[in-house]
């Protein structure tokens, strides 16, 4: 699974993408956000906080419920401010 | 038609092309975002649009399709620029073209506010003080929101 | 500003001279007419606009003053052809520069609304079945009442 | 005073402008046009529809109750539809 992060998440995990291979238990974009949290303890810290991390999968919009799988690419940011 | 690019782009050279030469469009509204040099009282030194490839055109093409299908528009045009920019310098550019003037005008401004809150782009300023992102503002999530009703044709 | 011009324009070359150079400027709106070839099923070969000088310019210097008192304005630029005309051809360019896109947006549909309205322009259509008198529309009457209510800034 | 006509008033009209030098009686936009409407029977036809015909006094739109004197510049047109 490829994890992508932009704007200051990047800079929370030091790291633009990483290709990971979770833990089975992990099937929605909530879990994975949790197995990120201990993977990237300053990703943790704002993953709780609602409202502040926008999710994609695919390059489309999620939400904690949408499922993820080992073939997808998954991306967590802050809300956008282009224009 | 929309592009993303990475260096600086000219509006007006852009606008010149857009539907040139059509003589069914009446109506050619646009607007450009620009670098501006402060926010408030702090200065910004330069801005950087970090933005994430694929999606971002993925998005702007959703964009310009749902423009399309609520206002009858001969053409559109949305460019957004990435990469360091410095004040004064245009961010964004977005045109469209129709046959009367209200189509033109809030399928602009719609364009705008989706964008604003919808494609993946996000803002780094250069302040004397450092860097600093810039923060969504719920001003913007309310402009767009209402554009959430069915358009008033 | 406002000009007032006999003879063609050229909408890009005046956006790009537009508020050049200002680095407090972050949003620029614009919004050109141009000569349709057709109006519903009748073809239009050519359009005159006539006007009454003096009153023109008055009418236009008050709708950019009351535009700069509504929003912060950084600048604003109206320029309306008078003459014959063909397809295709721009007759009206309206231009406003701020520090916030919906001072821009808003204040461009402003002058166009009440330009429409309220400055002493007649379009005389050139219709291979003759020349005919374009009728005011009430759809204008109402974009332009839209605005008596003070700005919600 | 000096009379101006515009668009299909002027048509009307056959004149752009004319000066004219009405009777005393004649203190109002409206006894104006009841004047002119004498003098161009084919302009008479119309001033009677509300509506219809605009009025500018020194290139200020004024109505019915405007007072005109005789050095004053007075217009009669169509609603506007420029743009």
């Amino acid at each position: 699974m490829r994890v992508r992060y932009f704007a200051w998440l990047r800079q929370r995990t030091g790291v633009a993408e990483e290709e990971i291979d979770p833990p089975a238990e992990v099937r929605t974009v909530g879990d994975l956000a949790r197995y990120l949290a201990q993977r990237h303890p300053r990703l943790g810290e704002v993953l709780q906080s609602r409202g502040v991390v926008r999710f994609a999968v695919n390059q489309e919009y999620a939400d904690a419920d949408t499922p993820v799988g080992p073939r997808d690419e998954v991306a967590f940011f802050p809300p956008v401010t282009g224009g | 038609m929309i592009r993303v690019v990475d260096g600086p782009f000219d509006p007006a050279a852009e606008l010149a092309r857009f539907a040139r030469g059509r003589t069914d469009v009446g109506a050619v509204a646009s607007f450009v975002g620009r670098v501006r040099d402060h926010d408030g009282r702090v200065p910004i030194l330069a801005m950087t649009l970090e933005h994430y490839p694929g999606m971002t055109e993925r998005m702007l093409a959703r964009l310009e399709a749902e423009a399309r299908r609520r206002w009858p528009l001969l053409d559109v045009l949305v460019i957004h620029r990435v990469g360091r920019m410095l004040p004064g310098e245009p961010i964004v550019l977005v045109a469209t073209a129709a046959a009367h003037r209200h189509a033109a005008f809030e399928s602009c401004a719609f364009l705008m506010d989706w964008l604003k809150t919808r494609a993946p782009f996000w803002k780094l300023e250069e302040t004397p003080e450092g860097e600093r992102w810039v923060e969504a503002r719920s001003s913007d999530d309310e402009a767009a929101a209402r554009w959430e009703q069915p358009a008033a044709e």
